[in-house]
């Protein structure tokens, strides 16, 4: 592989990885408050499909993005009112706001648009268009770095600078905040919370609604910059990615940033090559596409380090039996 | 003392939930600019008024039934099996190995040889994540998600490389020989000169089906095994006092409940497109959970919650051939109804709970 | 017995604390009924009473954990609510839990400001927790790294900085809950000199325990619950441990159990330096050896948590321990596969666990289900090779629930439909018809009304004279009294000693429970 | 086929082909998008039933079905598109793309400055080698020393709809050094051809004129008429001619698009070559290898 093949595996590792980013960030949020998520995959397509219809409707993305947004976060509020307010199972009701999303997105795409449950194209200012960073042209003869700049980190979508931007802050926001250690408080132990006197909902709530947000993002990144309009379940797994980054992450910020790089990059080759010859062993690409989750099984086994979920993830906070 | 009588909790609880899930459906059908009751009609039409209706829905039924009684088997032992999606693609694997295979001499052989190929498949795609829960503790839940797509792509690959026809485009393997091929509800019913179910895919399978709900109920009810099942998943304290084994339990359960989502390849794989497909599952695994949380685990419900929803899918269909409702309607229905049976249950039973305390109360007086 | 000795109104202050008429129900369990309870500032209140009186449901209230059904709270004299424990820590509450409520992979600093930070970033209510650590460390000597995980740290260590928490935000009412069941001696008596300080600070104090010794050291008064209710209320100074012994454990009406005096055969059981470690690493049986022979009654006397549960569950095969055990001469499993409830059924040891509803019973099975749990795979139980006779199940069942007087005799209830009475007869009705060489008891009558004390008492010493063996754990002291042949007295993992009912007395027991050896005292 | 009714390509050029047919003659058509496999057959029997006369369908994934239902259906005529389906009933239409290939990689060689160009294909099934071999022929034939950058989009039925995936290949396509790209991928196509509009480059569309999409940047199409052969099917109605029928450049089944969107693309040198071998293959003067006749592609 020349340099500029691996600088443009490179570039597409990052596009494919940001989805993948926002959405193991949502979970990151969400389980850290011990509100298991499964239905990542559901907000995104919700979102995707919603910032591309409503991107096309008013031509304008940043609309796009706030209906994608509202809609991955009322998908939010119903498992919250699923597992918080009526305790009920969290891994059902992640289930079911998956399915949710699959069937509505086609059907009002359809009752909207009549395109065979996708969106027209978006075109302008419909879409997040890539931006050139300053100088990206004019350095891009420096030897190395020159192309580094100018092919892997500039000429992005926002979302995906923003995807990268939400690591540190999250990493922020949660360790170096009280809304952070309070947080993390109640996914460990909500007992401590509730007995230091602040509300074990409320808390859930907001971790809820922040995961709501960014998968908000990752959808409308999927539906409005990665490509250029919704399609039928376009978020392609990448929900369940999502999850397994996390797991693989060990529900830190900074190692979900690496996890996500690298199954995006896993993405990316899968995408490019069909199959990888390695001098007469052939790694075929149904694997690379299924390494993420196999990665996670074995991280899940215990094989590779531990990975241990906050202790009171996916129980509901119930004090009198 | 129980808060409200078993009825109201295994019958009047999921009615309720599966009214809400049905006024919502019908105000999403609204929204969209269609008429509920037209569509509802044109379902039922669809569905229930035609031998070939009932001949569909009856073929989605089975699919159902397997799933569903896999994913609640594994409840009884508490172990949420979201698995059957990936383990009944490999269910298809092992029947269509079983069936291209071996030279069966009879279909009525080579269902019973499918039949174990299929289960054996799915119960070893389910080991894995049993044995990672039992010994390592790892979450069943995640890890069947991830043998799901995992399964997606052995397949693919199997297909796509392995086991594709020679000179076919489409990546399934060439058809399964004749003898192979079973006896669909038309060859079984029709007479001479009134032709029943014409065209439609229910097969013999579906008695297989109906075979397995009989014996899951025998296994859970009537077996040691079942009785340890389910004492593990009530209390497990109380199975360790009883010395009954988690792992043995754990392992055990998920490998039936593997099987009898393998076994569902039996009636798509073997029984309809007689090879095997890319999506052979078509998400009849992720069924199972509604069908199961629906039918509160019990064979009988199941059998009726995979009617139901053998119901849905073939008025779905014919929905979206008549009419401009594309056929995800049935997947936003599936997930109201899996919303309101499974996770929003309490926002029925509470207030249910309250109601009866309060009538017992005025009772009393 | 309750009015008179009851502490006498101070006419200058107003107590720190008025409780009236608290009551609290968990569903149908009333866990509190109708509470009154008053607390002079700057001095230290014990409140004892058995497991499960509602001790701690009662202070729960007063810091706003759970929200009472019906009752007042006055703080000095002023009517309070407290709907939650933030409005409990402004009202300069702090309590200890029985159960610590920290989060384990936090620091100490980082549990410390939990709910008490100063403004939305971390960094300067760290720096200031940290200072006032230090000077809160100098004051009391508790020693604590503010940087270490709590889970690396002991229990004890834990448990200082539930009360640093406390202290941190300034609580003028400290409220401690079994504070002793988790520290060693030396631990303890540390405690006690910090709390002697708090005290003579002015701060008000309210501990929870079972051990009199602890009493009688450090409060000013007592309270005693029993059954959710409030017995007595009474000056320290003015009262004996052999009193308060007897009104926590003692009844109004004390049974007679008639038996014949026992005729002890062979021995049955011996356990030699038996040693189990729990799931946090702490040492729970410190080496017991005993013996039980057949035809007589080994009582088990102790306060929960020394050890006896973890006695029974090793003997009933629920968890894995070092050491020898033998039954009948032939030594079992303690580790391993074969060490399991089924392995020690086969080897004729019948157990009566000490938590029927999630031990002895599938609360959610029929009556006749749970009567064969843990036997389900008896030959006799099955149709053929495949199924179990479900209908001759259920008859058997039916006859066994008539032979032990469960009401209703219904096999087709589910357990929890009967009352806990009627559940532990359910039990025993299983593991006694089951005519085992030994069986194992735990707090057979806990919760249960005295006509049903009554006939298990019977059932037990039936099974006595048949010439089996018997070992009994209970913390109902007239119980192991009235049952026992021999009674040993667990304290912290080990037997303070051996005793026989005909040569000892309620006080004596009541001592060596509380770690008291009255012949070397 | 799969790959969605609007995916401006294969699908909706049977579509307009449908509704030509019905605005002309006021007929009513019946139409059903299908996800998935088990649904082919149960839509198949029930336009039958409902009387529906003729049913066309397009794609070589209804071959396998429709040889099961057409002998069920006697008196139904049914036109199948891009497969071969024997029976009495049935009109089997199938195009020879390799020759509309052929004339739009002739034009990409001579739009290319690079000498670079690229093809990107959908699903790796013979049909759509059958695609780029034309393509690379048309290529060579201009400029025997240009490198044509190929690359399959799956294996899979996915292959036709996955517009990510298409944009990505393009992407290395481009970073490779193309500068025209020819995509024959059905829905997947949408992503390949934004991409080279975003980036700046050509790109050759495929089965219906696709130049509108992105005006400017699309230097042609490889256009298949299915549209015409839905609406022949159609207007026969019941007298449905059945048997084979080829449709190549001779009878105006396969063509190259030339509109008033790229006309500033195509000079006058290009279209008279083309054109040139346009007739030259209509003629049969000019033989275009066809990789399904013996699935292999002497030009690579
Ligand atoms: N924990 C409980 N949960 C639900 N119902 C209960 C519970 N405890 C008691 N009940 C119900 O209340 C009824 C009376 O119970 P209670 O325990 O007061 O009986 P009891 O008269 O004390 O009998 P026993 O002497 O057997 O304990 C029981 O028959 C049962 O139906
Ligand atoms: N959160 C709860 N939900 C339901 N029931 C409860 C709850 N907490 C306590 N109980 C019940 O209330 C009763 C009183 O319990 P509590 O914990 O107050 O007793 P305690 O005197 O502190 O006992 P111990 O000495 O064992 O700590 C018990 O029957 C207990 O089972
Ligand atoms: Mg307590
Ligand atoms: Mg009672």
């Amino acid at each position: 592989m020349d340099f500029t093949t691996l600088l443009l595996v490179l570039d597409s590792t990052v596009r494919l990885a940001t989805p993948l980013l926002l959405a193991c960030l949502a979970g990151l949020f969400s389980e850290r408050a011990g509100i298991f998520d499964i239905g990542l995959e559901g907000k995104m397509l919700m979102a995707a499909f919603f910032s591309a219809a409503v991107a096309y409707a008013t031509g304008n993305v940043w609309l796009g993005l706030l209906a994608g947004i509202a809609s991955s976060m009322a998908l939010s509020a119903i498992h919250g009112l699923a597992s918080i307010t009526f305790r009920g199972n969290q891994l059902i009701s992640g289930v079911a706001i998956n399915f949710l999303a699959a069937g509505v997105t086609v059907v009002v795409a359809q009752s909207w648009f009549r395109q065979g449950g996708r969106t027209p194209s978006l075109e302008g200012a419909s879409r997040f268009n890539p931006i050139e960073l300053p100088l990206a042209e004019s350095l891009s003869g420096v030897p190395l770095l020159g192309p580094i700049y100018h092919e892997l980190v500039s000429g992005h979508t926002v979302p995906v600078y923003a995807a990268f931007a939400a690591v540190p802050l999250t990493w922020w926001i949660l360790f170096r905040t009280r809304f952070g250690l309070r947080l993390r408080a109640v996914g460990e132990n909500p007992e401590s919370v509730d007995t230091a006197g602040v509300s074990v909902i409320g808390l859930r709530f907001a971790a809820v609604a922040i995961a709501g947000l960014l998968c908000g993002i990752a959808g409308a990144y999927l539906g409005t910059a990665l490509q250029a309009g919704f399609v039928k379940d376009m978020t392609a797994g990448r929900g369940f990615i999502a999850l397994a980054a996390l797991i693989f992450s060990k529900w830190r910020p900074w190692h979900a940033l690496y996890a996500t790089l690298l199954f995006g990059l896993l993405q990316a080759i899968a995408v490019r090559f069909q199959n990888i010859d390695l001098g007469g062993f052939v790694i075929p690409v149904q694997f690379m596409e299924a390494l993420p989750y196999i990665l996670t099984v074995v991280i899940l086994a215990g094989f590779v380090g531990k990975a241990i979920p906050p202790r009171a993830g996916g129980e509901p906070y119930v004090k009198e039996r | 003392m129980e808060k409200m009588p078993k009825w109201a909790d295994a019958v009047l609880v999921p009615l309720l939930s599966l009214l809400m899930a049905a006024i919502l459906s019908a105000i999403v059908i609204f929204a969209i600019g269609e008429d509920p009751v037209a569509a509802f009609k044109l379902m039922v039409d669809g569905a229930l008024m035609r031998s070939a209706g009932w001949g569909y829905t009856l073929y989605y039924a089975t699919n159902f039934i397997f799933t569903g009684l896999a994913v609640s088997v594994a409840f009884h032992a508490r172990l949420f099996n979201i698995g059957g999606e990936g383990q009944a693609m490999l269910g298809g694997l092992g029947v269509a190995l079983v069936c291209l295979y071996i030279p069966w001499p009879h279909w009525t052989l080579a269902i019973i040889g499918a039949s174990i190929g299929g289960a054996i498949f799915g119960a070893a795609w389910a080991f894995a994540p049993a044995y990672l829960q039992a010994k390592r503790g790892s979450h069943v839940v995640i890890t069947t998600i991830m043998f799901n797509y995992i399964a997606y792509s052995v397949l693919n690959y199997l297909l796509v490389n392995v086991l594709i026809a020679k000179g076919s485009m489409d990546p399934a393997t060439p058809k399964f020989p004749e003898a192979t091929h079973l006896p669909t509800f038309r060859d079984m019913f029709s007479t001479a000169d009134t032709i029943l179910f014409r065209g439609s895919p229910a097969n013999v399978s579906f008695f297989l089906a109906l075979f397995a709900c009989v014996f899951v109920w025998l296994l859970i009810w009537r077996t040691r095994l079942g009785y340890e099942i389910r004492a593990f998943g009530h209390s497990d304290t109380a199975a360790n006092y009883a010395g009954i084994s988690a792992v043995r339990i754990t392992i055990v359960t998920m490998l039936i409940s593997g099987a009898l989502a393998g076994l569902m390849a039996v009636n798509t794989t073997q029984g309809e497109a007689e090879r095997l497909i890319l999506n052979p599952t078509e998400g009849a695994g992720f069924i199972g959970i509604a069908v199961a949380l629906m039918g509160r685990n019990h064979p009988v419900g199941v059998f009726i919650a995979a009617l139901l929803f053998g119901f849905l899918y073939q008025g779905g269909a014919e929905l979206a051939l008549w009419t401009n409702i594309p056929r995800e309607l049935i997947v936003v229905i599936q997930a109201l109804v899996i919303l309101f049976t499974g996770a929003l249950d309490n926002m029925v039973r509470m207030p249910l709970e309250r109601l009866f305390l309060a009538f017992r109360r005025k009772e009393a007086r | 017995m309750q009015g008179g000795r009851v502490t006498e109104r101070r006419a200058t202050a107003a107590p720190a604390i008025e409780l009236r008429g608290i009551s609290k129900a968990f569903g149908p369990v009333q866990a509190n009924k109708d509470i009154s309870i008053r607390v002079m500032p700057g001095t230290i209140h014990g409140i004892i009473g058995e497991n499960g009186a509602g001790k701690s449901t009662l202070m729960s209230i007063l810091y706003g954990f759970y929200k009472a059904d019906a009752g007042e709270i006055f703080i000095n004299g002023q009517k309070t609510q407290i709907p939650d424990s933030q409005a409990a820590i402004r009202a300069g509450i702090g309590m200890v839990f029985q159960h610590f409520k920290l989060v384990q992979n936090f620091t100490v600093l980082e549990n410390i400001i939990l709910g008490a930070e100063d403004g939305g970033l971390l960094k300067p209510s760290l720096a200031k927790a940290r200072k006032s650590l230090i000077a809160l460390e100098k004051e009391y000597g508790l020693k604590v790294d503010p940087d270490a995980l709590i889970e690396e740290i002991g229990v004890g260590k834990q448990q200082r900085v539930e009360i640093l928490k406390a202290l941190y935000r300034q609580a003028e009412i400290l409220i401690l809950d079994e504070p002793t069941g988790v520290l060693t001696p030396a631990e303890a008596d540390q405690l006690f000199r910090i709390l002697a300080r708090l005290k003579a600070e002015g701060k008000t104090i309210i501990l929870i325990t079972h051990k009199l010794r602890e009493i009688m050291e450090i409060t000013d008064t007592v309270s005693v619950m029993r059954r959710g209710e409030m017995t007595a209320t009474v000056k320290t100074s003015q009262t004996s441990p052999e009193e308060l012994a007897e009104l926590m454990v003692g009844r109004k009406v004390l049974l007679r159990v008639d038996k014949a005096p026992a005729k002890p055969g062979a021995e049955v059981l011996l356990v030699d330096d038996l040693r189990v470690t729990d799931e946090d690493g702490v040492e729970r049986l410190k080496g017991i050896s005993l013996k039980v022979r057949a035809g007589e009654i080994l009582g088990v006397a102790g306060v929960a948590g020394n050890g006896q549960s973890e006695l029974l569950e090793v003997l009933g095969g629920m968890r894995p321990a070092t050491g020898q055990v033998s039954i009948k001469g032939e030594s079992i499993d303690l580790t391993g596969k074969r060490s399991d409830g089924q392995s020690r059924r086969s080897r004729g040891i019948a157990h009566v666990p000490e938590d029927r509803q999630h031990e002895g019973l599938i609360m959610d099975f029929a009556a006749w289900e749970n009567l064969i749990f843990g036997y389900h795979h008896d030959p006799e139980y099955q149709a053929n090779r495949l199924l179990m006779d479900n209908s001759d199940v259920t008859q058997l069942a039916a006859r066994k629930m008539e032979r032990f007087d469960v009401r209703p005799p219904n096999p087709r209830l589910t357990a929890k439909s009967f009352s806990g009475g009627n559940q532990q007869k359910l039990v025993l009705a299983r593991e006694i018809e089951r005519n085992p060489d030994l069986l194992l008891v735990g707090q057979p009558t806990r919760g249960v009304d005295i006509g049903a004390i009554e006939f298990i008492h019977k059932q037990i010493i039936a099974l006595r004279d048949a010439g089996k063996a018997i070992l009994l754990v209970s913390v109902e002291l007239d119980e192991i009294m009235s049952l026992s042949d021999r009674i040993a007295v667990m304290f912290d993992g080990r037997i303070m000693g051996e005793r026989l009912p005909s040569q000892t007395d309620q006080t004596e027991l009541g001592l060596l429970m509380a770690g008291i050896d009255p012949d070397t005292d | 086929d799969l790959g969605g009714k609007f995916d401006k390509s294969f699908n909706e050029a049977a579509f307009g082909g449908a509704q030509r047919w019905a605005e002309e003659s006021g007929g009513a058509f019946r139409e059903i998008e299908l996800q998935s496999e088990a649904q082919r057959e149960q839509a198949l029997r029930r336009f039958a039933e409902a009387g529906s006369n003729p049913i066309v369908m397009t794609g070589f994934a209804f071959g396998n079905v429709l040889s099961e239902v057409a002998p069920d259906y006697p008196d139904t005529k049914f036109a199948i598109i891009d497969m071969v389906v024997d029976a009495p009933n049935v009109r089997s239409v199938v195009f020879n793309e390799h020759e509309g290939s052929y004339l739009v990689g002739m034009m990409a060689a001579m739009a290319s400055k690079s000498g670079t160009v690229g093809f990107i294909g959908g699903m790796d099934i013979p049909l759509i080698r059958k695609f780029a071999c034309g393509y690379v022929q048309g290529v060579k034939a201009v400029n025997p020393d240009a490198t044509v950058i190929q690359n399959m989009t799956g294996t899979t039925p996915a292959a036709w709809n996955d517009p990510v995936k298409g944009s990505e290949l393009t992407k290395a396509q481009i970073g490779q050094g193309a500068d025209v790209v020819y995509a024959a991928a059905g829905g997947t196509g949408v992503g390949v051809l934004q991409t080279t509009a975003d980036e700046g480059i050509l790109s050759i569309g495929v089965d219906s004129n696709q130049n509108y999409l992105h005006p400017g940047k699309v230097l042609t199409s490889m256009m298949k008429r299915v549209d015409n052969a839905v609406y022949e099917a159609m207007k026969s109605g019941t007298d449905l001619e059945t048997g084979i029928n080829v449709m190549g450049i001779a009878n105006g089944g396969i063509d190259y698009a030339l509109d008033e969107h790229n006309a500033a693309l195509v000079d006058e040198a290009m279209k008279a070559a083309v054109d040139a071998a346009k007739a030259k293959i209509a003629s049969g003067e000019l033989q275009v290898h066809d990789y399904m006749s013996d699935n292999s592609c002497p030009a690579e």
